[in-house]
């Protein structure tokens, strides 16, 4: 990754950003303090010095009139394009406008938002959050034995209005549906961090509920969760008929992957960070003035004990 | 309508009143009456209820029982604002105005004149000049924040905002506290005139030659009881004072000290030379000998405050040379000069004195806390035998060591703060205006005190506005002048007189040079 | 003689402004885009919402309080109006000003009758109108979308004649609010609360009344700031706003204001905005810090930024 | 008998025998806890378990260390919102000397003590710089403190050199879950420690008598040779010390640094707390037992409203109304 060093060196010649000749793009992040965010953004940084793009980055540190004004800053100095991480669905969209009214083109990418492909934005480019809910749903259900009477399961949910958020929790309700002995028992805010979903399952430990399955919107969640669950003497794994708790989430962070290793964690749908190769596909497909679709699917994949090992090099 | 014939002759009448605090009744069954037109004295020993009288009929505190009547109507202030309201107006004990705001500001804020809604400063700062002007302050930048004006200018504007609220009853505590006599001599002209409009002033002070002055009658109080209602001219002195202490007046009869002799052959435990700091302090020399009580005399703001400031390391001076024992020392903080055997006691109580929320016994104890404790850890044992020892020596009137200092009345909190430097036995003690607001038993007590200390060889720089006190106790007396000092008088040729004479003739030479 | 000390009394007095200028000074030689117009124009729209809401602070801090609830206000104002905002145009303006003003009252209410000292007050406020802002939003606490086509939505977006709304609305509150300050006993009142509050409750000033004031203009202005920020992200946002207290404070104490009170400038105030606007753009404008810079960058300049101003302005009566 | 012939009317006898209402007010946090406990016993099943007291302790130890060394600062007239940075700064340093190592400067892993020291005197030169700021540049507490909030966790994620560091599968994240004989955790321990520690300090030393001075009157407190500058800057250091032990032991229970997260918002909490206690937010004496029922009172509120199912956003109005009630009742007239 970038160390300290390259950014002192690119200080200490101040530049007005013409420093690399090329397009210019500009990423306004959601900047949250996760490590996928930042895997994300170097991606797209060492893409774009890959490719000859000149690349400038804010972060919006999860706040949406940030990133709105982020956005404002941005246009003033006149990018070829804008890629947008949009810390929420609704809220962000007027950057969309901000962009639209400097002629700047915008790519969407980590989450849905507001607006109209071809319109407000170019393309939008993520993970497929629904895909992925339903994706856990199945993983869980097929973990216990077909006659299983009944599944009880924890969601660690994230945090609430974020479009992966919502497109999680809307698939795996509805692959529910088809599951008539699958039940969430309870439904926790773990906010994509650790600490608040240890904190939420040990509560829901205290409280007598009893479940045999914890889904977690993200690793952060699903770890902090095995550990509550390791403190107060239970088990995790892959093994229902043994006593152990099915953890199943979304992800592929190094501490993830180390658990899945190490048999405490069943599964994990992937939320890929590496796709700046499709972003920046799109734009220079945009340039060269081709059609796009209005969502570009990102592919995510499962990865369990059997894949683990040719996957542990990629976790975030 | 019916008690309108038996009002007539009262503007103020108070029946009844009793207040008490968690473990003091401040006041019982206390009756005060005040008639229109007159200067009346309320008499006490610190402590007494006085102030707390006062804030009762200004609506600060709330009486328990009791009632009000005020020119012909029942009233009960709830707050200072509705007393204002009703016509009485009041300086406080502990000064109270703003700090920050402009001295005109202090003088019209609530009040301002204005002009089609808004604040017309021409006219507040005009206006304030004005009023400034009559009582004798025609220096005073009436722009300037209150806070840089010294303490004795600070009690004048208070008394100027006082006066100006147009009201019928004037209550004043201890106005005169922190002023000169030519001040105070100010303040009378500026009651007498009031006096002639029909107005009432209610009159509180220790100083009972400024009671036989300025007052018709008097109302003393002892421990929060009524002792009796007295016209001037029946009370002597003597039997004011043993009808406020409740027993006979010798005892606290006040002795001219008998000077220390030998001086010139003892050593200076401390000798200054050259002291300057910006305008307040120019080139002052001044040195005090073991066992010497040196007395420092001045108008207000003539820099006395300040060069006791400089000696005690809390301002650093710009020129000039300070020596203990004879070694030269530089002090950066107090703290340095505590370590040399220093104590300063200061004339602003409440900002640099106290704190508040601390126990009396903490208070007292504060600069000795290493002297009390082991290793950074504080015998509590030690500090209670410190603190019993002391307010049974200097009779300060505490429920004990335990009480919040901010529930003493101000006399003894005075009487704390001297007892926190006296316990410490220090080399050299630094007094600014250290009877200020203590009743004549105290300031007696703290006489005696005070030479006691210096007849066991500690030296002491006392500072006062009282000049008598000065003639009284001091071996020497150093004499400032817009921050010069411009003589000194040792015990044979001091009189009221010569120092009157030398700060005078500092003070004409200040109106050449403040010619700007 | 007397000249020359002028001169120097006045860079002291404008301590503020002075570092505003050489803020500026600095930007404007390392990016050409910030000497633009539509970058001026940006940071004015940018900073009228915590410009807004440090108004409000600068007179809570005058009387000697702290009101750490604004963030809080501003985010109920902003659910408030994104739920109005398909109906009554006027009625999605009013209501979120009129719910601040209620929230202030409420911590006036706390801290002149209950006695509770301002910090707690408003902590307590600043949670509790949080949990209030998540419970009127939409289910598990997610934002509620504005109608885009009411006016409301477009305070932000127009301009009159180039200069955007909102730092229309903000500089006319702040012209008001110097104008309040200087001129108007309440104004005064409140310096001399916070100068001394004993000493001005024995003058006879209306020291609760005016106190209750204080905090219901903060709320109220908070409100405002709520429904700005509605009207930017089209949204209302339960989450958002958090943290604007702290940026007011550190906005008003830039300005020079002092925190005990009783001392400091309404007008000052607006370069403390300023800059703090600033630096945000410039690091924007600069666009290559890493993620874990900005911070550090972030809160190395604003104390470049108060040590600047204290050496400048001298040393002030500082009490604790 | 020796003191004060002619004191006013002095009732000796009222001040013995304290009033219940005075009672109340010293022991009020303990008050509120009990009501709530008691309040829990009903409504909420299996409350009255090993497990809640457990699980609120543990979960508790960060505020509550923090509320711990934010009473001092408190109570020297000062305020701290820098303390979860400062837990972070802490824990990075100890992350990236026992996990990562730097390789830059050729340095391997070190051990966990080596590590640990470190993250402590980290935590220690943060409350350092910040009573530095305070008492020797002349700055407001709260604006220093938020410049070190601000500037803080960008400094520890250049400490730690990533985001966040996991510490799983370590010794010491082993420790931070750590159960004495199965059944006490470790934290439980360290608490009590710690406040027989602070308890000591503030009723015994010099140094919080100092403190106290400091905050209720600054200038009289420099006129009685209190050196303010050192004793602030000694009240901020020890705030950090104990920032430090929060900030390690929360990351090893959670078995990562992250430093975008690791005692985020914690200052919320831990100034409730400190109020709840009863340390008066214009300086003076600290209470150490108000403080640490205070944080538990905080605690206890999360837990109630997970452990009833009650939607989480509802505990931050719960929080608020107990915050008023309390300080409501300690008012002073
Ligand atoms: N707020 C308070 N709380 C508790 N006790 C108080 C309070 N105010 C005054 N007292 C007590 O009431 C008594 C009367 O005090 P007061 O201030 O009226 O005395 P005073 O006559 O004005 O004395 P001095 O001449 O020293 O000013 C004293 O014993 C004092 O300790
Ligand atoms: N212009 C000023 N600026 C700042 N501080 C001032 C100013 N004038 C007076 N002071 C402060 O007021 C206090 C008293 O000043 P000074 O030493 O001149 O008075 P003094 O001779 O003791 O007279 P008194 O005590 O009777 O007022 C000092 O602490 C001084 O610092
Ligand atoms: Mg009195
Ligand atoms: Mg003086």
């Amino acid at each position: 990754s970038k160390g300290p060093s390259d950014t002192s060196d690119s200080k200490s010649q101040p530049d007005d950003g013409k420093t690399v000749e090329g397009p210019r793009v500009a990423y306004s992040s959601v900047g949250d303090p996760n490590p996928w965010f930042l895997a994300f953004s170097a991606e797209l940084e060492k893409e774009a010095e890959k490719r000859g793009f000149n690349f400038r980055v804010t972060h919006a540190q999860a706040k949406v009139e940030k990133q709105i004004a982020d956005v404002e800053d941005i246009v003033v100095q006149k990018p070829d394009y804008l890629v947008l991480g949009p810390v929420e669905t609704k809220g962000s969209a007027d950057a969309l406008r901000i962009a639209k009214k400097a002629g700047v083109p915008v790519i969407v990418v980590n989450r849905d938002i507001d607006g109209i492909a071809g319109e407000d934005f170019v393309t939008k480019i993520y993970s497929d959050f629904e895909w992925i809910g339903e994706k856990m749903c199945e993983l869980v259900h097929d973990a216990f034995p077909a006659d299983a009477k009944e599944i009880k399961v924890v969601e660690l949910h994230g945090t609430a209005g974020g479009g992966n958020t919502i497109g999680m929790q809307k698939g795996l309700r509805k692959k529910m549906e088809a599951y008539p002995n699958m039940k969430i028992v309870s439904s926790q805010p773990g906010n994509f961090d650790r600490a608040t979903a240890m904190k939420a399952m040990e509560n829901i430990i205290q409280s007598g509920v009893e479940f045999d399955a914890v889904v977690g919107h993200f690793d952060e969640e699903s770890i902090g969760a095995i550990q509550a669950l390791k403190a107060d003497g239970k088990k995790t794994g892959s093994n229902p008929a043994e006593g152990e708790i099915i953890v199943v989430g979304n992800g592929g962070t190094k501490d993830g992957l180390k658990a899945v290793k190490a048999g405490l964690y069943h599964n994990i749908v992937s939320v890929t960070p590496y796709y700046a190769g499709q972003v920046f596909d799109a734009i220079e497909a945009h340039a060269k003035g081709e059609e796009l679709p209005e969502y570009i699917r990102v592919d995510d994949i499962v990865i369990n004990k059997e894949n683990i090992d040719e996957h542990m090099a990629s976790g975030f | 309508m019916t008690s309108q014939l038996a009002n007539e002759d009262y503007l103020l009448k108070m029946k009844g009143i009793s207040k008490s605090f968690p473990g003091v009744k401040a006041l019982q069954q206390v009756d005060f009456c005040v008639k229109p037109g007159e200067a009346h004295a309320l008499m006490g020993e610190n402590g007494a209820g006085k102030s707390t009288l006062v804030k009762v009929l200004t609506g600060i505190h709330q009486r328990d029982n009791g009632e009000i009547v005020f020119d012909g109507n029942s009233i009960s202030p709830a707050n200072a604002a509705q007393a204002q309201h009703a016509g009485i107006s009041t300086i406080y004990q502990e000064l109270n105005l703003i700090p920050d705001l402009s001295v005109a500001e202090n003088v019209f804020i609530g009040r301002e004149p204005r002009k089609m809604g808004f604040i017309d400063w021409k006219t507040v700062e005009t206006l304030a000049k004005d009023i400034l002007d009559k009582m004798g302050l025609e220096d005073v930048d009436v722009g300037e924040p209150f806070t840089r004006q010294s303490v004795a200018v600070q009690q004048m504007v208070a008394i100027a905002r006082a006066v100006s609220i147009s009201a019928r009853l004037l209550v004043m505590d201890e106005p005169t506290s922190s002023l000169s006599e030519k001040e105070v001599g100010i303040l009378f002209d500026v009651i007498r005139a009031l006096k002639k409009k029909n107005m009432s002033v209610i009159f509180i002070s220790h100083k009972l030659d400024e009671v036989f002055e300025i007052c018709d009658r008097a109302t003393i109080l002892r421990d929060g009881r009524l002792v009796g209602e007295y016209p001037m001219q029946d009370l002597t002195k003597l039997k004011m004072i043993s009808l406020m202490i409740g027993r006979d007046a010798e005892s606290v009869l006040e002795r001219k000290r008998e000077a220390a002799d030998g001086l010139g052959d003892r050593q200076a435990v401390m000798a200054a030379t050259g002291l300057s700091r910006g305008r307040k302090t120019r080139e002052v020399s001044i040195d005090v000998k073991t066992g010497e009580i040196l007395g420092v005399a001045g108008l207000l703001g003539s820099g006395r405050t300040e060069l006791a400031r400089i000696v005690f390391g809390d301002h650093k001076q710009e020129s000039g040379q300070i020596k203990v024992n004879d070694k030269p020392v530089s002090m950066k903080s107090p703290g340095d000069a505590i370590r040399l055997g220093f104590g300063f006691c200061s004339e602003d109580r409440k900002e640099e004195g106290i704190f508040p929320n601390m126990s009396v016994m903490d208070n007292m104890t504060m600069a000795i806390l290493p002297k009390l404790s082991k290793a950074g850890v504080l015998s509590q044992k030690a500090q209670r035998e410190v603190a019993e020892t002391y307010i049974s020596k200097m009779r300060i009137a505490t429920s004990g060591p335990d009480q919040l200092i901010k529930e003493l009345s101000g006399g003894n909190q005075q009487k704390v703060l001297l007892a926190r430097w006296l316990c410490k036995n220090p080399v050299l003690m630094i007094l600014d205006e250290p009877t200020r607001g203590i009743d004549v038993g105290g300031k007696s007590e703290i006489e005696s005190i005070i030479t006691d200390l210096a007849d066991k060889g500690v030296a002491i720089l006392m500072i006062s506005s009282e000049l008598e006190e000065l003639i009284r106790s001091c071996d020497r007396i150093a004499v400032l002048s817009e921050g010069k000092k411009v003589g000194e008088l040792n015990a044979k040729e001091i009189s009221e007189d010569g120092i009157m004479h030398m700060m005078a003739h500092g003070h004409d030479a200040r109106e050449d040079v403040h010619d700007e | 003689m007397t000249k020359k000390i002028d001169t120097t009394r006045l860079i002291r007095s404008q301590g503020p402004l002075v570092t505003l200028l050489v803020m500026c000074a600095v930007a404007a030689c390392w990016f050409p885009e910030f000497r633009t117009y539509d970058n001026m124009a940006n940071i004015f729209k940018q900073v009228s919402m915590t410009g807004l809401i440090s108004i409000g602070m600068t007179f809570v801090i005058l009387s000697g309080g702290i009101d750490l609830s604004v963030g809080s206000i501003a985010a109920v104002a902003s659910v408030i109006a994104a739920r109005l905002s398909g109906g009554v145009g006027l009625f999605a303006v009013l209501v979120p000003i009129i719910a601040g003003i209620t929230i202030g009252a409420a911590n006036g209410v706390l801290i002149t009758r209950a006695k509770i000292p301002p910090f707690i007050a408003t902590l307590s406020m600043m949670l509790g109108a949080r949990g209030l802002a998540f419970i009127m939003a939409d289910k598990g606490g997610a934002p509620v979308g504005a109608d885009k086509t009411a006016w409301l939505s477009q305070i932000s977006k127009a301009d009159l004649l180039g200069v955007p709304w909102p730092a229309i609305i903000f500089v006319l509150a702040l012209v008001v609010a110097i104008l309040v300050a200087r001129y108007t006993p309440f104004g005064r009142s409140v310096y001399a609360i916070g100068g001394n509050e004993e000493a001005a409750v024995m003058m006879g000033l209306n020291v609760s009344r005016n106190k209750m004031l204080v905090y219901m203009i903060c709320g109220g202005l908070a409100g405002v700031a709520g429904l700005l920020l509605t009207s930017r992200v089209n949204s209302g946002q339960p989450t958002a706003a958090a943290g604007w207290e702290l940026i007011a404070i550190a906005a008003v104490v830039i300005g020079g204001t002092a925190l005990t009170g009783g001392v400091g400038k309404m007008s000052h105030t607006l370069y403390g905005v300023l800059i703090l606007g600033i630096i945000r753009n410039v690091i924007n404008l600069y666009g290559k810090l890493d993620y874990w810079y900005i911070d550090l960058i972030t809160g190395i300049l604003l104390l470049a930024v108060v040590l600047l101003q204290t050496r400048i302005a001298g040393k002030q009566a500082v009490k604790p | 008998m020796t003191s004060k012939p002619d004191a006013p009317a002095v009732e000796t006898g009222m001040l013995k025998p304290i009033k219940a209402t005075e009672v109340f007010r010293k022991y009020e946090s303990m008050f509120f806890f009990v009501v709530l406990i008691i309040l829990n016993a009903f409504i909420t099943p299996e409350f009255l378990e090993w497990g809640t007291l457990r699980n609120t302790l543990v979960q508790v130890f960060p505020v509550m260390m923090v509320a711990l060394g934010m009473t001092m600062v408190i109570s020297s007239g000062g305020i701290d919102i820098s303390v979860g940075s400062i837990m972070a700064i802490s824990g990075a340093t100890t992350a990236r000397l026992y996990v990562t190592g730097v390789s830059s400067l050729g340095l391997e892993p070190v051990g966990l003590a080596p590590a640990l020291a470190c993250g402590v005197a980290a935590a220690c030169m943060c409350g350092f710089l910040n009573g530095i700021l305070i008492a020797k540049c002349k700055i407001q507490p709260i604006i220093v403190t938020l410049v070190v909030m601000i500037a803080g966790r960008g400094l520890a994620q250049i400490i730690l050199g990533e985001l966040s560091t996991s510490l799983l599968f370590t010794s010491f994240a082993d420790f931070g879950s750590l159960r004495i004989g199965g059944v006490i955790p470790v934290q439980m321990l360290i608490v009590v420690v710690i406040v027989a520690a602070m308890i000591f300090v503030v009723k015994k030393t010099n140094f919080a008598k100092r403190v106290e001075a400091i905050g209720d009157n600054r200038r009289a407190a420099r006129l009685v040779g209190i050196n303010t500058v050192w004793v602030t800057v000694g009240v901020y250091t020890l705030c950090g010390l104990l920032c430090s032990i929060a900030g390690n032991m929360e990351a090893a229970r959670i078995s990562v640094v992250n430093v975008g997260s690791l005692g985020l918002l914690v200052e919320l909490d831990a100034i409730a707390a400190v109020a709840i206690g009863g340390t008066a937010f214009s300086g003076g004496k600290a209470r150490i037992m108000g403080t640490v029922f205070g944080a538990i009172v905080v605690q206890l509120v999360t837990i109630i409203v997970n452990m009833n199912n009650i939607p989480d956003k509802y505990s931050l109005l719960f929080k608020a109304v107990i915050v008023i009630i309390a300080l409501w009742t300690q008012r002073k007239k």
